[in-house]
C-alpha cells in the first residue's frame, strides 16, 4: 500500500491541479464553446441556434481588423520583447555595480497598472505633445512622429508600449536562466578562446531553451490578452484600427451585452493559439525526450 | 630564450583565506611541467590564475613576455582542460571538439581532420554524435582532452586530465601527451596525482603543499634528492622510508646509527655523507632495500632485520620490519620467501641515501 | 626594463576594456530611459496643480511643485461616497495577494517538480495542457467562474478571489519552475534518492535552495498579476473586499466628471508601490551559480 | 431596518459627492449603505461585475442602469417591481412620458430616474468668438461658415477626442440636426432600413466628413476634458459635448454666458442621456425596504435637485425648482419641457439609451471608422446598414 | 549463506543502444566486489542499476534475497558514491554529509559523531562549513566519500572513489575503506581504474567489456590465470607479453616455439602444459621474465634476446626486446646494465605461462 503510494506519489501531487485544469480551463472552455452557438445577450442562455455567431463574426469588418493586428502585434511584442529582454539581461549580466537598481528600472513598468500607464504613453506619443512637440521644440522643425494619430501606425505605438511593460519580466526570466548556467562551462568556454558574445549566442543561450519557452508562452499570453493596454492607449483607435481580439472580445462579451458573439470570438482566438503553440510546444518537449 | 610563462611572487586568496603563497615559477618554451601535490593545495586554483579565469590577488604572471594580469582568458591563447570537464552541455561531442577552430574561422575541412585525428587518438570515434550526457565519466574526460587538443595554443593546461581512465588506456594517453609534447614543441603545465604521469612526462615537477612551493626540479631530482621531508614522503609509492638515526662523524664520511627493536643497532657507514648534525632522519627509498645478495656496489651494505609484514602484490613482495621505531618497507621480488616474525637479511644501498634535518624537514645532503 | 618593453599591450588591454564598460553603461542607461520616461511623466504630472495641468504643457516640469495630489490620493480621493483615497484598500489588496502568491507558487514549484524531475508518461501532456490553461481569456472565464464561486459559497470574498488566483496561476507558476528544473542534473535526485530522501524532502532539501532566482521571477510575475489583476477583483469582490485596482480604477476613470491627472498619477504610482518594493527585495535573490561546482559534466 | 448595497459609476470628485447626499438622506431614515462603486469604460466595467453577480446568486440591491439595458436585465428576471413606491409617488404625474417609458418595464415600473443629461451641446469660447466675430452657429451651414472662417485665422474649429463614443457624440449631434427629431427617431430608435440608407444619412456622413476637417491632426485618442481644455484655452472655439463638460468650465472658474457659451447643436430636438437605478431581486425584508426607500429617495424632490446641482445635469422630474441652477442648466431644462411637449425629446443612441448594446455598438464602428479613415459617404451609409442588420 | 546481491540475466540498454547484456554476478555478505574495464563499458551503468537509479531492461536484482526490480533506491539500503561526486550544492559538507543520516531520523548526536568520525578519517574537518563550490576537486571527491560512510547500508556502491585524490591520501583512503570492509563485514561494489586498488581491495573482480562480463574471479585468479586475451591485456601495467608461438606436444609438456628476430626461434619447454592446438598465444608477464641469474626454481629457462629499449623507471627498469614478431617488455631491476642493441640473457619462468587460443581469445590452460 505505502509502496503504491510511494510510486503514484509524483501523479497524484500533480493530480489536483491538472484536476482543476480540467475543470477551470477545459470545462470552460466547452462552455464556452456551447454559447458560442447560442444566441446568447446579456447573460448565456442554453439553446443551441447553430453557427450563427461565427458567420456574425467573420462578417464584421472589426473582426477583420482585430485579427490583422493581433498577427501584425503579436509577431512584433514577441519578437521584440523576446529579444530586448535577452540583450538586458546579458547585458545586466556583466556585473554590474548597480545592477539592483538598473533592474527594477527595466522592471518597474510591470507594476504600473496600464489604466493610467496608459494615460502617459498617450501623451507622450501624442504628436501635439509629446516626443514630437518636444524634439521640434529643440529645433528640429521637420521631425515627425505622429504613429499614434495615424490609423495605419497606430498598431506599432501600441508594441512600443507593450514591450515597454514587459520586456523587463523576460529580462528577469532570462537572468534567473543565465543564473543557472555552471560557471565552469563559461570559463571553459573562455579558455577556448570563445569571444563573449559567441559563448552567449552558443553555448548559453542553447542551455537555456526551457526559459526561451517559458518566455514565449508569457509573450505570448499577453499578446493575445493585451487589452487594458490598447484601452488606455488609444481605446482602439484611430477608429477601430487599433483593435485586438481581446477588446473586440471584452466589448461584444461586457458593453454590448452580446454574449454569444464574444464566445465565438474566444473560440477563434483559442484556436489561434492552439495551431500556433502546439507545433512548438510538440518541438520542445520531445527535444528534452532523447 | 624567455620563458615562456613566467609567475612572479603570486598570491591568491578567496576571501581571507590564502590559497597560493608567493608563487615563483619560469617556463621555457617546450618545458613540461608537472604540478603535484596533496588534494586542495591549490594546483587547480594556480592553473586557474594561469588561465585568467581567477583574478590574481598579487604578484605578476607573464605568458610569452607579456604581462597578462589584464588580459582576458581568451587572449591569453592558452588551451585547458578542466577536472569538472565543463563540456558544453548542448553541443555533441563533435561540436564539443570543434566549437573553438569555428569561432577561430578554422576551414572547414581542417576542422574534419583535426576531429578525427583527435577522436582516434582518444578512441571515442564512434562517439562523436552523443551529448556528453550520454557520455560515461572516462568518455567526458577524454572529450574534454580532446576539446584542448585540437587547438595550437602557446601553453596547455591540463587538470588531472586521466584520472578517470583505466590503466591501458592511461598509458595510451600518457603517451599521445608525450607525443604531442615532443612533435609540437608545446609547452604544458600538467596537474596530476599519478606519479608515475609524473615522472615519464615532467621535464620539471613542481611540489606544491598548502599553497607553497617545496621543491621545484627535474623528476629524478624531486625523486633522488627530495629536498625535505614532506617531499620525500610525498613523492614515491610506497613512499620514502624515514628513519631517525644517530650521525657521528667517521672519517670523511659518516657513521649512522639506528635503533632496531632487537635492542642493538643497525649500524650503517655512509663514506661521502656531508657534516651532518646528532640527530637526523635517513631517507630510504624501498626499492633501495633488497634482498642480501640480489644487489651489488660499493655502497651496499648488508642488515638483518625482523620481518613484521609480508604484503604481496603481483609483481613485488613488500615486507615490512621496524627500524628507528618506524615501520620500514622493502620492495623485494615477487619470489622472496620471507615469513612475518622472522630475520631476514637486507641489504640497503648508501649511495641512495637522503638525509633530513628532523626540526626544520629540510636536505641536508 | 621589462614593465617598460610591454606597457602598450597593458594598455590596451585595459583601455579597450575600459571603453566596453563604458558602452556597456551607456547603453544600460540609454534603455533606462526609454523605461523610465512615462514614470517621468507621471511623476511631474502628479507634481503639479490641476490649474497647471489644464494650462501648461502635459510633459513638462512642473513649475511649481506640489503633493496635494498624493495626499488626496493616498486618503482623500473619492473612490465612490467614501473619499478616503487608495488607503482603505490596500489591506484587501495585501490579503488577497499574499496568499495567493505563496500557494501558487508553492503550487507551481511542486508541479514544475513532478514533470521535470519524476517524469512518468503522460507527464508532458498533462504539462502541455497545463500550459495551453495560460491561454483562456479572462473574459471567457468570468461568467461559469462567478457562477460556480456563487455555488461554492465563496462568491464576493477574498478566498473566493484568492481561489480564482491560485487556479489561474498554475500554469505559469509550473511553466516557469518545470523550465527551471529541467537543466537541474539528475545526478541530485539519485544521490538524494540513494541517501533515503523521498518525494517531499528531495523538493524541499534539495531543489527549494536551488530555485531562489526562479522563485524571485514567480514571485514577480504572480505578484504583478495578482495585484494588478482588475477583471476578477471586480468582478468576484463586493463592497469590502475590493481590491485596490478597483479602487484605482474608480479615482482614474470618471467618465463624466472632472479628470484630476495629477491625482490619477499620484494614485496609480502608490498602488504600484507594494510591487515595486516586491521587486527591490526579491531581486536580491538573483544568485549566480548555484549549481556549479556540484557535477562534473 | 432599510439596508441597500448600490452598484454604481460615479465615483469622481462631484460624482461621488452627488451620490453621498442620497446616502445621507438614506442614512437619516435609518437605512445602512453599502458602497459598490465601480466605474470605468461608462459603466462597462460595473456591468461585468453585475454579471458576475448575478450569475453567483448575489446580486447587489441596486445598480445604476440605463437605457434599454434596463427591460433587458428584466428580460433575464431578475429585476425586482418598485410599482408600488412609484405609484404612492405619483412618478408617473412628475417624470415627462418618454423618460418614464424607460423606467417601465412591461407595464411595471422598474427602476427609478436620477437625472437627465443633455447631449446635443455645443460648447464654445466667448472670447474666441467674439475675436472672429462669430455668434453661435444655429444650422450646421452656419457652423461650417464659422468654422472655415476660424481655421482661415488659425483656430481649431471643434475640439474633439478622438475616442469611438466622442465620435458617436458627434455624430448624433449632426444627425438629430440633419434628419431632424423624427428621421433620428427613425434611424437610431427603430433602426429603419430605409432611414438609415436614406440620402438625409449620406448628409449626415458627408458633415462628418466636414467635421473631420475642422479637428486637429492629434485628436485620436484625446480625453474629452482635453478637449475641453482645449476650447478654454481658447486653442479651440467649439466643442459638442454633453453637459458634463460644463463641470470642467466651472471647475476652472468659468463663467457660463460670459467666458463660455452653451447652447445646443444645430437643429432641434433634445438628446438625453437619463440615468437611473434599478432595483434587483434580492432576499431578506430589510433589502427590499431599502429598495423601496432608496426608490422614493432617489425620485425625491430634495435629492433631484442636490444630485443634479453636484452633477451638472438637470432633474428627471419636472417640478424642481431651479433657482440655484446656471443658465445652461435653464436652457436645458426649457427645451426639455419644449420637447417632452412636441415629441423631440429623444433618446441618446451614443449613450446608450436608444438602442440595445449590440445595436448600438454596430453603428459606432461604422462612424468611428468612417470618421477616422477616408471612406466615402455611400460606403458608410452601405455599411451603417449591414452592421445593424448583422447585429440583430 | 545467501548472497547479499544477486544479479540474474541482467539487460540494460539506452534506447536502442544495448549498455549491459547477460550480467550475472552474486555476491555474499562481506564479500568486496571490484568492477574493472575500459572506459564505457558499464561500470557506471551498472551501479545504477544496483541501486535502482535506472530502471533494468530485462533480467532480475535481488538485495538480501528480495526482488528488488520495483523498489525505490531509498529502500534498497545502499550507499553510494558517484563517479559526478553529485553533492548537494546549497547545503555545506556537514549538511551534505549529514542529510543522509538526518532522512532517516538519526539522532542528532549520533549524527554529530558519526560527522566529526568520518570528517577526520577523510582529513576534511576544517572544511565542514564550506559550500561544494568552494572546494578542490579530491576534496569534493572526499566529501562524497562521507556522505557514504557515515551511513550503514547492506551495500555500498563506489564508482571511482578515489580517482582525484594524492597517491599518499590515496593509499590511507583505501586502507579507510579496507578497514571499514573488514571491520564492519560491510559488502561493498567498488569501481576503479586502479589495478593496485583493485589487487588490494578485492575478495572478487569483474572483468567487464562492453557490457559483457569478462572474467569473475578473485585478484589473483584474475592476473595469474586471465581467462581471454581481453582481461590478460587489461590486467596488470605494464600489460602481460602476448606473443605468438608454435606449441607441439613433447612428452607430457609441450615444446614451445618463439619466433625471434635473429632468425633461430627461441625454443621453451613447459612440462606442465595442456595439450595445445599448433598456433598458441603465450601470455608472460614481465616480472615473469628476469635477469638470467635473478630468479632460480625448475621452470626458469634462459633466453638470450636482442635489447630494442631501455626504460628506466624509477624502482624498476624496463626492457624491451622482440620476440614473435611483438615488442615483449621484461621488467628488472634498476640496477640492471642492458644496452639497446645488444644481447642480454633473459630467464622466463615457465610456471607463469598462460596460452590462449588466438582465434577465441579463449584461455587454454
Ligand atoms: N543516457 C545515455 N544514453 C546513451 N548512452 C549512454 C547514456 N549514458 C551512458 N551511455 C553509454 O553507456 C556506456 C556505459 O556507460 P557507463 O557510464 O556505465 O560507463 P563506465 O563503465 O562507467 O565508464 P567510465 O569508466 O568511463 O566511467 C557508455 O558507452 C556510454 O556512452
Ligand atoms: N571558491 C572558493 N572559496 C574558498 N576556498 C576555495 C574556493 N575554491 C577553492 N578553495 C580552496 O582552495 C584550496 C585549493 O583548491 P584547488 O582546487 O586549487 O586544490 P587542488 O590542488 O586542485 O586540489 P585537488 O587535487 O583536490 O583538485 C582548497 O583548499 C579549496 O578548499
Ligand atoms: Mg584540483
Ligand atoms: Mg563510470
Amino acid at each position: 500500500m505505502t509502496k503504491w503510494l510511494e510510486t503514484h506519489l509524483p501523479k497524484m501531487v500533480l493530480a489536483p491541479s491538472f484536476i482543476a485544469v480540467l475543470v477551470f480551463v477545459y470545462g470552460f472552455i466547452a462552455w464556452t464553446a456551447w454559447v458560442s452557438l447560442t444566441r446568447s445577450r446579456l447573460l448565456p442562455r442554453y439553446e443551441i441556434e447553430g453557427f450563427i455567431q461565427y458567420k456574425r463574426l467573420f462578417a464584421a469588418p472589426r473582426w477583420d481588423t482585430a485579427m490583422n493586428n493581433l498577427f501584425i502585434f503579436g509577431a512584433l511584442f514577441i519578437i521584440i520583447a523576446m529579444v530586448l529582454g535577452l540583450l538586458l539581461a546579458i547585458l545586466l549580466d556583466q556585473k554590474i555595480r548597480t545592477e539592483g537598481v538598473i533592474r527594477t528600472i527595466y522592471l518597474y513598468p510591470m507594476a504600473l497598472s496600464m489604466i493610467v500607464t496608459g494615460t502617459a504613453w498617450k501623451w507622450i506619443l501624442n504628436p501635439g505633445l509629446g516626443i514630437e512637440a518636444t524634439v521640434q521644440g529643440w529645433g528640429f522643425e521637420g521631425f515627425s512622429f505622429d504613429w499614434l494619430v495615424d490609423p495605419d501606425m497606430a498598431i506599432y505605438t501600441i508594441v512600443i508600449a507593450a514591450v515597454w511593460q514587459s520586456s523587463g519580466f523576460v529580462m528577469a526570466l532570462f537572468l534567473a536562466g543565465l543564473r543557472s548556467v555552471d560557471e565552469e562551462i563559461i570559463k571553459a568556454a573562455q579558455v577556448d578562446g570563445i569571444p563573449t558574445w559567441r559563448i552567449y549566442s552558443a553555448i548559453i543561450i542553447p542551455s537555456m531553451g526551457p526559459i526561451f519557452m517559458s518566455a514565449f508562452i508569457v509573450l505570448a499570453h499577453l499578446a493575445i490578452k493585451s487589452f487594458d493596454l490598447v484601452i488606455a492607449l488609444t481605446g482602439g483607435g484611430p477608429g477601430y484600427a487599433t483593435d485586438l481580439p481581446a477588446t473586440y472580445m471584452y466589448a461584444m462579451a461586457f458593453s454590448r451585452g452580446d454574449i454569444g458573439q464574444a464566445a465565438s470570438s474566444a473560440m477563434i482566438m483559442m484556436l489561434v493559439v492552439f495551431a500556433i503553440v502546439v507545433p512548438y510546444l510538440y518541438s520542445e518537449l520531445r527535444a528534452k525526450n532523447d | 630564450m624567455a620563458p615562456i610563462l613566467e609567475i612572479q611572487n603570486l598570491y591568491k586568496n578567496y576571501g581571507p583565506v590564502e590559497i597560493l603563497k608567493d608563487i615563483n615559477i619560469a617556463i621555457e618554451p617546450g618545458d613540461f611541467l608537472v604540478l603535484v601535490g596533496p588534494s586542495g593545495c591549490g594546483k587547480s586554483t594556480l592553473l586557474n590564475c594561469i588561465a585568467g579565469l581567477e583574478p590574481i590577488s598579487g604578484g605578476r604572471l607573464m605568458i610569452g613576455g607579456a604581462d597578462m594580469t589584464d588580459v582576458s582568458p581568451k587572449d591569453r591563447d592558452i588551451a585547458m582542460v578542466f577536472q569538472s570537464y565543463a563540456l558544453y552541455p548542448t553541443m555533441s561531442v563533435a561540436k564539443n571538439i570543434t566549437f573553438g577552430m569555428k569561432v577561430r574561422g578554422v576551414d572547414q575541412e581542417t576542422q574534419t581532420r583535426k576531429l578525427q585525428e583527435v577522436a582516434s587518438q582518444l578512441q571515442i570515434e564512434q562517439l562523436l554524435n552523443r551529448r556528453p550526457g550520454q557520455l560515461s565519466g572516462g568518455q567526458r574526460q577524454r572529450v574534454a582532452m580532446g576539446r584542448a587538443l585540437v587547438r595550437d595554443p602557446k601553453l596547455f593546461l591540463f587538470d588531472e586530465p586521466l584520472s578517470n581512465l583505466d590503466a591501458k588506456l592511461r598509458v595510451e594517453m600518457r603517451s599521445e601527451i608525450k607525443k604531442l609534447h615532443q612533435t609540437l614543441g608545446a609547452t604544458m603545465v600538467y596537474v596530476t596525482h599519478d606519479q608515475i604521469e609524473a615522472m615519464t612526462l615532467a621535464t620539471k615537477i613542481v611540489v606544491l603543499k598548502g599553497g607553497v612551493i617545496q621543491q621545484i626540479g627535474s623528476p629524478s631530482e624531486i625523486y633522488n634528492r627530495p629536498a625535505n621531508l614532506f617531499v620525500a614522503d610525498f613523492m614515491g609509492s610506497p613512499a620514502m622510508n624515514l628513519i631517525p638515526a644517530k650521525a657521528r662523524a667517521d672519517g670523511a664520511g659518516a657513521r649512522i646509527e639506528i635503533a632496531r627493536s632487537s635492542g642493538t643497532p643497525l649500524v650503517l657507514i655512509d663514506e661521502h655523507a656531508p657534516a651532518l648534525p646528532e640527530d637526523v632522519i635517513l631517507g630510504l627509498r624501498p626499492e633501495d632495500i633488497a634482498e642480501a645478495g640480489f644487489r651489488a656496489g660499493a655502497d651496499v651494505q648488508d642488515a638483518s632485520c625482523l620481518i613484521d609484514m609480508v604484503e604481496p602484490a603481483g609483481a613485488d613482495t613488500y615486507v615490512v620490519s621496524e627500524l628507528g621505531g618506524k615501520p620500514v618497507t622493502a620492495r623485494l621480488h615477487s619470489e622472496t620467501v620471507a615469513t612475518p616474525g622472522e630475520m631476514l637479511n637486507l641489504s640497503i644501498d648508501m649511495s641512495k641515501v637522503s638525509y633530513f634535518a628532523p626540526d626544520s624537514g629540510q636536505r641536508l645532503n | 626594463m621589462t614593465d617598460l618593453a610591454h606597457p602598450p599591450a597593458r594598455k590596451s588591454g585595459a583601455f579597450g576594456k575600459i571603453v566596453l564598460r563604458w558602452v556597456l553603461y551607456i547603453l544600460l542607461g540609454l534603455f533606462a530611459l526609454y523605461y523610465l520616461m512615462p514614470l517621468f511623466v507621471m511623476v511631474t504630472t502628479s507634481l503639479k496643480s490641476l490649474e497647471e495641468i489644464r494650462t501648461g504643457s502635459l510633459v513638462a516640469l512642473p513649475r511649481e511643485v506640489t503633493f496635494d495630489a498624493w495626499k488626496t490620493a493616498w486618503s482623500g480621493a473619492c473612490t465612490g461616497i467614501q473619499c478616503e483615497g487608495l488607503r482603505p484598500y490596500f489591506w484587501n489588496s495585501v490579503l488577497l495577494a499574499v496568499p495567493a502568491v505563496a500557494l501558487s507558487t508553492f503550487i507551481g514549484a511542486l508541479n514544475g517538480y513532478v514533470v521535470a524531475q519524476w517524469r512518468f508518461p503522460g507527464a508532458n501532456i498533462i504539462f502541455s495542457l497545463m500550459l495551453f490553461g495560460c491561454f483562456i481569456p479572462f473574459q471567457v472565464v468570468l461568467l461559469p467562474m462567478a457562477r460556480l464561486l456563487g455555488l461554492m459559497g465563496i462568491a464576493g470574498t477574498i478566498p473566493g478571489l484568492i481561489f480564482v488566483h491560485v487556479i489561474y496561476g498554475i500554469g505559469f507558476t509550473t511553466l516557469f519552475f518545470r523550465n527551471y528544473y529541467v537543466s537541474i542534473p539528475s545526478e541530485l535526485t539519485k544521490a538524494a534518492k540513494v541517501d533515503g530522501a523521498g518525494f517531499f524532502r528531495i523538493f524541499w532539501s534539495i531543489f527549494l535552495p536551488l530555485s531562489l532566482p526562479i522563485i524571485v521571477v514567480t514571485v514577480i510575475w504572480q505578484f504583478t498579476q495578482i495585484w494588478n489583476d482588475f477583471l476578477f477583483g471586480v468582478s468576484f469582490s463586493q463592497a469590502g473586499t475590493q481590491p485596490v485596482t478597483v479602487a484605482l480604477n474608480n479615482i482614474v476613470n470618471s467618465t463624466t466628471g472632472v479628470k484630476e491627472y495629477n491625482v490619477d498619477m499620484a494614485a496609480a504610482i502608490i498602488a504600484a508601490a507594494p510591487t515595486l518594493l516586491v521587486y527591490i527585495v526579491a531581486g536580491k535573490y538573483f544568485i549566480r551559480g548555484l549549481t556549479a561546482g556540484s557535477v562534473k559534466g | 431596518e432599510p439596508q441597500a448595497e448600490v452598484l454604481h459609476w460615479w465615483t469622481s470628485g462631484g460624482e461621488a459627492k452627488a451620490v453621498a447626499v442620497l446616502q445621507e438622506e438614506f442614512a437619516s431614515k435609518g437605512g445602512t449603505w453599502t458602497d459598490m462603486p465601480v466605474a470605468g469604460g461608462g459603466g462597462d466595467a460595473a456591468m461585468t461585475a453585475l454579471r458576475a453577480r448575478v450569475l453567483a446568486g448575489n446580486a447587489p440591491t441596486a445598480v445604476q442602469l440605463k437605457g434599454p439595458a434596463i427591460q433587458e436585465w428584466y428580460e433575464e428576471g431578475v429585476l425586482a417591481d418598485i410599482s408600488s413606491v412609484a405609484d404612492a409617488n405619483g412618478w408617473a404625474e412628475v417624470l415627462p412620458e418618454s423618460i418614464a417609458n424607460h423606467m417601465k418595464c412591461e407595464g411595471t415600473w422598474c427602476a427609478a430616474p436620477v437625472n437627465v443629461h443633455r447631449i446635443d451641446w455645443i460648447w464654445a469660447n466667448a472670447e474666441v468668438l467674439e475675436a472672429n466675430g462669430i455668434t453661435m452657429p444655429t444650422t450646421w451651414e452656419e457652423f461650417n461658415a464659422a468654422a472655415e472662417k476660424l481655421q482661415a485665422a488659425g483656430v481649431i474649429p471643434l475640439a474633439h477626442g478622438g475616442q469611438a463614443w466622442q465620435d458617436a457624440t458627434v455624430f448624433e449631434a449632426v444627425a438629430l440636426g440633419i434628419l431632424g427629431p423624427e428621421g433620428f427617431r427613425k434611424a437610431f430608435v427603430d433602426l429603419d432600413a430605409d432611414t438609415l440608407t436614406s440620402d438625409g444619412m449620406v448628409a449626415v456622413f458627408d458633415q462628418m466628413r466636414k467635421m473631420r476637417s475642422y479637428v486637429d491632426d492629434n485628436f485620436s485618442g484625446r480625453d474629452w476634458n482635453l478637449a475641453t481644455a482645449m476650447v478654454m484655452n481658447g486653442e479651440a472655439a467649439f466643442q459638442i459635448m454633453g453637459d458634463w463638460a460644463k463641470g470642467e468650465f466651472l471647475a476652472a472658474g468659468k463663467v457660463p454666458g460670459e467666458d463660455f457659451l452653451c447652447q445646443s447643436t444645430p437643429g432641434d430636438g433634445f438628446l438625453y442621456n437619463v440615468d437611473s437605478f434599478a432595483m434587483f431581486n434580492v432576499d431578506g425584508d430589510d433589502k427590499k425596504a431599502g429598495q423601496d426607500l432608496l426608490a422614493e429617495l432617489i425620485v425625491g424632490q430634495n435629492f433631484q435637485k442636490v444630485f443634479n446641482l453636484n452633477k451638472g445635469s438637470i432633474p428627471a422630474r419636472v417640478d424642481v425648482a431651479l433657482d440655484e441652477f446656471d443658465s445652461c442648466a435653464h436652457t436645458s431644462a426649457e427645451d426639455m419641457n419644449a420637447s417632452a411637449a412636441n415629441g423631440s425629446l429623444l433618446p441618446s443612441y451614443a449613450h446608450g439609451m436608444a438602442l440595445r448594446g449590440a445595436q448600438a455598438g454596430a453603428i459606432t464602428d461604422v462612424v468611428t471608422a468612417h470618421f477616422n479613415s477616408d471612406i466615402s459617404s455611400a460606403d458608410a451609409v452601405q455599411m451603417l446598414a449591414e452592421a445593424v442588420a448583422n447585429s440583430m
